[in-house]
């Protein structure tokens, strides 16, 4: 039995990026002969203590959940040898028992972007990110980029909630993007994300959501959901923990690994002409091929 | 309580009454009884435990040991409210009334049967000035508290307790704060209380308000009744020498009647405080003096006399250094109030002394032990520090000396301040504020709330500092006070100023009208 | 006075009572959450390592918190000040000497950072009255908000990848004291900091200001003393303690400038100080009781024996219980004594 | 685009995000009139947030969502009541530790309850009201016609504090004991317990304050989702002077401030975004600076002993 910490931010009921932690860790428990902890709500300043006390704890494997962790993990890994330290969504590595996970969030924001361009109407769509960490940054530029190169003239509208966790600015800030004419609208953070897509059913235009295939939510008007699946970081981590294929190295996992993905367009293929629809189906092709050269 | 001579009933008695806080024996035994339509006065030096009976009837404290009775009736007074519905009303010497409410609101605090809702204030004040006008009175009652003078207080504070029926009426040492007129004032309410059937208890450290109004005294030492008589079988002297504990009746007299002397003003006197065309201004912006000049001299003591509120405040506090004077120049020690460097803490380093008007806000603070309350002002004295640190064994020898020759009755240096009794408060501030080396002494109401034996050594000390060559503002509202031991005074009346004029020429009738503002003795 | 039905005993009870329902209804073992608790922070050398490494700056910035609740002024915005003083310290760190000389001007930066940071909440009350509440709190807001653009803009690391600055020279780092662990020369700092601090306030002359005007600040002015100008003073100084704790954090434990890492320290710095009366002699101790708080808080989440919310749970019940401790011995029979 | 719409688009969002930071300011200027601070508020606001959302999908209506929230957020309000009142324990200690509680029981609740199933339930929400049918009018419409029932209900909450500052005994009796307790006790008035009844409702009102964000503003709840706002109440009242209609005024500027800066930020995209979330931060520090001394309650914080001075 191998013993597995999931060293979380946040709490594991965000909704998305913690949650999606969370889930991952469950498939795996269920995937393989495991103990788990999950540890929430981590205080930047906890990080180095909780690696530690973990590794003391003879833990074969410490995940960190976030790119905050890599310093710290860096800072310890050679103290404990028999520990594999993993950061997710972060590219840190380091012998010999440091490696890490990322998707690739440049890509999802492409995809967002591209199907959100097809989507509006007033060819003006909008992003909110909580605040500009870089995986967030890079899927903002991802979104723009998308977004252009299905139609040159979208214009895209960005904007920052400043914190993760503040969700009715976070509709705020939605709001206003939609007072100012965006018809599409996505966003990328914790609980704000909420915050976005609830202001996006008030004031009915069409979202799509990031990470969690989150289409139930609001089916009315999540056209589709960018996903990232972090989850998978973590399935994959501990699968090559038990099989022993675990490196240290990065693994950046894009569409082809299940890093990324695009999730149906359940009932919103109809709202395009199938000329769009095709235009959609190639890009998803042509990202997996590696043809597109304008990536973040 | 085998010694008193009345033979009626008590409203209320306290029967073999104990109170104590912690080592402190405040009330040790205590008998005493007051019938309706009789004035009782509780008189005893500083400590003797007479605010601690109040706060026993007033519902704030419940006695340790004894009952207290009302119509033979053993009744248990656990709150305020108890004694209210009880029909005891109370006067605290430091009034109960919210400083930023207005009167009306104040009266209406305790009018339990308006209930929480909608307050009726002009039902309210139709009844308050009924009542206010059966005591004589008449009120502002639409202006806060805060803008009100303590004569004003005073009446809202007696029209409060007695917008219920009050059978029992306490006044703790409400003479201390008025002027003469006030004070009459107040015993013709008192007299018409009385005459309605309303049982009082007053306490004061002034004799002549017993013979003026009390028909029974009852004198506390150290906690115990020492002596309980009618008051028509006491004589001044009698009563000091249960007060103090002494049997040498000269000595009792001594201190009962005060002495004479007068030694300031030498001629050709030396100003050391010069006040020229100032003008002061109240805390509301209104001008309270304009165009004061008058001189402090080494050497003399000069009165500052008035009904209060007229500006006196202002100027000692102007003088002090707390403020500058609105218009005009003050000179003082060398430093000019239109100067950089004017203020309390130059002054003070210069040598001005300063004892507040105002006690509890000014003059102490409440938790703080007496030793570090003996720093007040003294702060920046190096005497006391070295490399910014206190030197903490030489402060307390000199803080026990200083009380020791004050006679603060206090455990010692290191006891909080707010646990001492009013009187041995004003005397702590007092063995703070006169020292050796003092060239400018502000005295407000030294002896506001002292016994009549710490008064005269008060006065003695004054009298001393004077010889030393101080210059000394004595602010008072008492005549007596005034003619006691100042040279000169000075009398500020609604905007006029009267004097300054030599003590020795000027008849008490005289001074008498001035404070009640006219130039010319009314006949 | 041991009777059993004083209020705080019903206080504790239902506290107590509280936190074992929540535990048992997440269907955990209350005594095992306890022994997980005080075993990591007390039996551990980890666990007690960490608490201790915690109370250096808990400590610092409960003095800072001392002296201006002793004058009556609320500085609720330490955090702001922390991050001023932290920012300022590594801004300038390129330039300052290595050394001895060299982290004692990055500390300096730090005290000068927080106190500026706190001197203009300082100013707004001395000049203008405005009230200390409102400014540290929104002063702290505004820190954090200018924090994260620095690490982000002009003061984000060479490769811009991550928000955070390039790490300091090592030369700036505060030596580790104790072999074989994390505790740095940050001990002694504070260690010093609690003297200085405790001689000022209980002999000091400045410390007799401080307490004249948060308990009678006319009478301050009676004696000479401004109020206002004392009040707003005090202000940059508690802010200075704030800049130091944040400059010896990133001197002795981080090495670089990055957002949140004294999360909560200006709320909980609060609690450490006034749980013992604002006496500095035992600011370190509250100090470390609460550290140790949190490194066994710490240990039951690493556990994940229970829900996280559920720490937080216990989290305000102990200091529930720490409050409802500290009113005991005070509590006299009534009319005894007043406030004294 | 067209300036009244902005103009009104503004109003609009700014009265949204100031609703519940107005309902907790009322509640604390309540609690601080009385003499009591509660820097917990927070922590109510939470818990009156997850009760909103979990009596709302219980019950099946927003009213009794919010009237739950009410009631927890006596219920919390009476536990600092009784610490800082009855035990006369430190005032902002107890509001720390009730901020604690706050965050853990709202939390632990949310995942016992509603959090379990992983899925987000159904919440019957409140809807924006269409008052006179007005809500439509270009400009004006959104901001006085088209706003939360709630949004009236806290406007005229404020009114009735105000007048019972002003015109009740009541209010008399609260200004008393916050300004002077001993005086209101020596005229028969039980300090403590005037002081435990504002505290408990004003908690009340700040658990209101929670629902309006997660059963009108938006429809769910998540962890810690009211971001600060506890804390910016506490600022608003002090700003306010404890005026109830003052603060009510202050955190409305807090809000279209915030509102504003929202919508300026995705037009100058240019400009690092925290220099406009900071923007209502220092309009409120700029008005403290022209505000002049306060008028804070005099026993604010202080603990009434009877008998003591
Ligand atoms: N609440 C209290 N706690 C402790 N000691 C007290 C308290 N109240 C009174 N005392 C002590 O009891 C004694 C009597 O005090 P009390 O206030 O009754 O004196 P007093 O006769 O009113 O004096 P004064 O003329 O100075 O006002 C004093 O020694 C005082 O210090
Ligand atoms: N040791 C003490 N601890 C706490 N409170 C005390 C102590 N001693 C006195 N007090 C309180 O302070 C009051 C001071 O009594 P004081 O005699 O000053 O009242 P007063 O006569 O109305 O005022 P004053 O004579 O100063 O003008 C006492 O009545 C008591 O309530
Ligand atoms: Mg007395
Ligand atoms: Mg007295």
């Amino acid at each position: 039995t191998k013993r597995i910490a999931l060293v979380l931010p946040g709490p594991i009921t965000d909704g998305t990026f913690n949650s999606a932690a969370n889930k991952g860790i469950e498939a795996a428990k269920k995937k393989y002969d495991i103990d788990v902890v999950v540890r929430e709500n981590t205080d930047f300043a906890q990080i180095e203590d909780v690696l530690r006390s973990y590794a003391e704890d003879g833990f074969d494997m410490v995940i960190g959940h976030g790119f905050q962790f890599a310093e710290p993990v860096m800072n310890i890994h050679a103290d404990y040898p028999k520990t594999f330290f993993v950061v997710n969504t972060a590219q840190v590595a380091a012998e010999p028992n440091v490696a890490s996970f990322d998707n690739r969030w440049g890509d999802a924001g492409y995809l967002a972007g591209a199907v959100a361009a097809l989507y509006s109407k007033t060819g003006k769509i909008g992003h909110v990110g909580a605040i500009p960490v870089p995986v967030i940054e890079q899927y903002n530029l991802g979104f723009e980029r998308g977004a252009k190169r299905m139609k040159p003239e979208t214009q895209v509208l960005s904007a920052y909630v400043g914190s993760f966790s503040d969700i009715a600015r976070g509709a705020e800030i939605t709001t206003s993007q939609i007072e100012q004419g965006a018809d599409v609208v996505t966003s990328t953070g914790n609980e704000n994300v909420i915050g976005t897509i609830q202001a996006a059913q008030k004031a009915k235009v069409l979202a799509i959501g990031t990470a969690f295939d989150s289409a139930a939510m609001a089916p009315e008007t999540i056209i589709t959901t960018a996903l990232i699946n972090m989850d998978v970081n973590i399935d994959l981590a501990v699968g090559k923990l038990i099989d022993g294929t675990l490196k240290p190295e990065t693994y950046v996992l894009g569409i082809n690994d299940g890093g990324i993905g695009l999730a149906p367009l359940r009932g919103f293929e109809s709202k395009i002409s199938a000329e769009d629809k095709a235009r959609i189906d190639q890009l998803v092709k042509d990202l997996a091929e590696g043809k597109i050269t304008d990536l973040p | 309580m085998t010694s008193d001579p009345s033979e009626r009933v008590g409203f209320v008695a306290l029967q073999a009454v104990t109170k104590r806080f912690g080592p402190v024996v405040a009330n040790r035994s205590v008998d005493l009884q007051v019938g309706a339509g009789e004035v009782l006065a509780l008189v005893g030096e500083n400590g003797a435990g007479k605010s601690t009976i109040v706060n026993m009837l007033s519902g704030l404290f419940m006695p340790d040991e004894g009952r207290i009775l009302m119509e033979g009736q053993p009744v248990r007074l656990h709150s305020p409210s108890v004694a209210v519905r009880a029909g005891i009303g109370t006067v605290h010497q430091h009034y109960m009334l919210v400083p930023t409410l207005t009167a009306l609101d104040n009266i209406a605090l305790q009018q339990t049967e308006l209930g929480l809702g909608r307050l009726d204030r002009a039902a309210l004040a139709a009844r308050v000035r009924q009542v206010a006008a059966d005591l004589g009175f008449s009120l502002d009652l639409d202006s806060r508290i805060d803008g009100l003078d303590v004569a004003q207080q005073q009446r809202i504070e007696i029209v409060k307790s007695m917008m219920h029926a009050v059978r029992l009426l306490i006044l703790d040492e409400p003479t201390a704060v008025l002027g003469a007129d006030d004070r009459r004032h107040l015993f013709e309410v008192i007299a018409r209380l009385k005459g309605q059937g309303t049982a009082v208890i007053l306490i004061t450290h002034k004799l002549e308000d017993v013979f003026a109004i009390a028909d029974r005294a009852v004198i506390l030492r150290g906690g115990r009744v020492v002596a309980a008589s009618r008051v028509a079988d006491l004589t001044a002297a009698a009563i000091v020498a249960h007060m103090v504990g002494t049997a040498d009746s000269g000595k009792a007299e001594a201190i009962a009647t005060g002495s004479h002397r007068r030694g300031g003003a030498p001629a050709g006197a030396t100003a050391v405080c010069r006040v020229r065309g100032v003008t002061l201004r109240r805390a509301n912006g209104s001008v309270a003096v304009s165009g004061l000049d008058v001189d402090l001299n080494a050497g003399e003591i000069l009165a500052l006399a008035g009904v209060e509120g007229n500006g006196q405040s202002e100027l000692v506090a102007c003088l002090a250094g707390m403020s500058r004077p609105y218009g005009g120049t003050i000179e003082s020690l060398g430093e000019r109030s239109d100067g950089r460097r004017w203020g309390a803490a130059r002054l003070r380093a210069l040598g001005l002394r300063h004892v507040p008007e105002d006690r509890r806000r000014y003059g102490i603070v409440g938790p703080m032990s007496l030793a570090r309350n003996y720093l007040l002002g003294n702060q920046d004295r190096p005497a006391f520090f070295r490399w910014g640190l206190v030197k903490t064994r030489r402060l307390r020898d000199a803080v026990a000396a200083r009380l020791a020759e004050y006679q603060v009755v206090a455990p010692g240096p290191e006891t909080p301040m707010q646990n001492l009794s009013g009187g041995n408060q004003q005397k702590t501030v007092l063995a703070r504020e006169l020292g050796a080396d003092t060239r400018i002494l502000l005295a407000a109401h030294p002896s506001r709330g002292l016994d009549i034996k710490t008064i005269r050594f008060v006065h003695s000390v004054l009298e001393e500092a004077r010889a030393k060559g101080a210059a000394i503002l004595l602010q008072s509202s008492d005549i007596d006070e005034i003619m006691a031991v100042a040279d000169r005074v000075i009398v500020f009346s609604d905007g006029r100023v009267f004097g300054p004029a030599a003590c020795d020429t000027l008849s008490r009738a005289q001074l008498g009208s001035w404070i009640a503002g006219h130039q010319e003795v009314t006949p | 006075m041991t009777r059993l039905n004083r209020p705080e005993v019903y206080g504790i009870v239902f506290v107590v009572a509280l936190v074992v329902g929540a535990i048992l209804v997440a269907g955990a073992n209350p005594f095992e959450v306890a022994r997980a608790a005080v075993q990591r922070a007390l039996f551990t050398r980890a666990g007690f390592l960490e608490a201790l490494l915690r109370t250096v700056p808990l400590t610092i910035m409960g003095l800072g918190i001392a002296l201006s609740f002793r004058a009556g002024v609320f500085n609720i915005g330490m955090d702001g000040q922390l991050i001023a003083g932290s920012a300022l310290a590594v801004a300038l760190a390129p330039w300052l000497p290595g050394g001895a000389a060299g982290i004692a001007l990055f500390l300096a930066l730090g005290i000068a950072g927080g106190a500026a940071w706190g001197g203009i909440a300082g100013l707004i009350k001395a000049r203008l009255g405005g009230n200390e509440i409102i400014t540290t709190i929104m002063l702290t807001y505004v820190a954090t908000q200018l924090l994260s653009w620095l690490v982000r803009g002009p003061m984000q690391e060479k490769m811009r990848i991550i928000p955070r600055s390039d790490p300091i020279d090592a030369a700036l780092r505060l030596p580790v004291i104790v072999e074989g662990t994390r505790i740095h020369a940050g001990f002694l700092v504070a260690v010093l900091a609690v003297v200085a601090t405790a001689f000022v306030v209980r002999r000091g002359r400045y410390g007799f200001k401080l307490d004249v005007v948060g308990q009678n600040a006319s009478a301050a002015a009676y004696a000479g003393m401004n109020p206002a100008a004392i009040a707003g003073m005090v202000l940059a100084v508690s802010g200075g303690f704030a800049g130091l704790a944040g400059a010896v954090e990133i001197s002795g434990v981080y090495g670089r400038l990055q957002e949140g890492f004294a999360p909560g320290f200006g709320i909980s710095a609060i609690a450490v100080a006034l749980v013992v009366r604002l006496n500095p002699w035992l600011v370190p101790v509250s100090a470390l009781g609460f550290s140790l708080l949190y490194a066994g808080l710490g240990s039951v989440a690493q556990k994940a024996l229970v829900p996280f919310p559920l720490i937080n749970i216990i989290e305000g019940a102990v200091v529930f219980l720490f409050l409802a401790a500290s009113v005991m011995p005070a509590r006299v029979p009534a009319g005894a004594k007043s406030d004294g | 685009m067209d300036e009244i719409l902005f103009v009104s688009a503004v109003l609009a969002a700014g009265i949204r995000l100031a609703t519940p930071i107005m309902l907790a300011a009322l509640g604390e200027t309540l609690g601080q009139r009385s003499g009591v601070i509660n820097v917990g508020i927070e922590g109510i606001m939470l818990v009156g947030a997850f009760v909103a959302v979990l009596g709302a999908v219980e019950t099946g209506s927003p009213w009794a969502g919010l009237a739950l929230a009410m009631l927890a957020g006596a219920a919390m309000g009476a536990i600092h009541a009784y610490f800082s009142v009855v035990l006369k324990a430190e005032q902002i200690v107890a509001g720390i530790a009730l901020l604690f509680l706050g965050i853990g029981l709202s939390g632990y609740g949310y995942r016992l309850t509603l959090g379990a199933s992983g899925t987000a339930a159904a919440i019957p929400g409140f809807r924006p009201l269409d008052v006179l049918g007005l809500a439509g009018v270009p400009g004006i419409g959104p901001i006085l016609f088209g706003q939360q029932a709630l949004v009236y209900l806290t406007f005229a909450a404020a009114i009735a504090m105000a007048w019972m500052f002003s015109s009740t005994r009541l209010g008399v009796i609260v200004k008393a004991v916050g300004e002077y307790p001993a005086a209101a006790a020596s005229a028969g008035i039980g300090v403590d317990r005037v002081r435990f009844a504002c505290v408990s409702v004003g908690g009340a009102l700040a658990g209101a304050g929670g629902a309006f964000l997660s059963i009108a503003h938006l429809w769910g709840f998540v962890e810690g989702m009211t971001a600060g706002r506890g804390f910016l109440a506490i600022a608003c009242v002090v700003l306010a002077r404890w005026s109830p209609l003052a603060a009510i005024a202050v955190a409305l500027l807090f809000g279209i401030a915030d509102a504003l800066q929202i919508r300026v930020q995705s037009m100058m995209p240019g400009v690092p975004y925290q220099f406009f979330v900071i923007a209502p931060y220092l309009v409120a520090i700029a008005a403290v600076g022209i505000g002049s001394r306060t008028a804070m309650p005099a026993a604010l914080g202080k603990p009434f002993r009877p008998g003591g001075r």
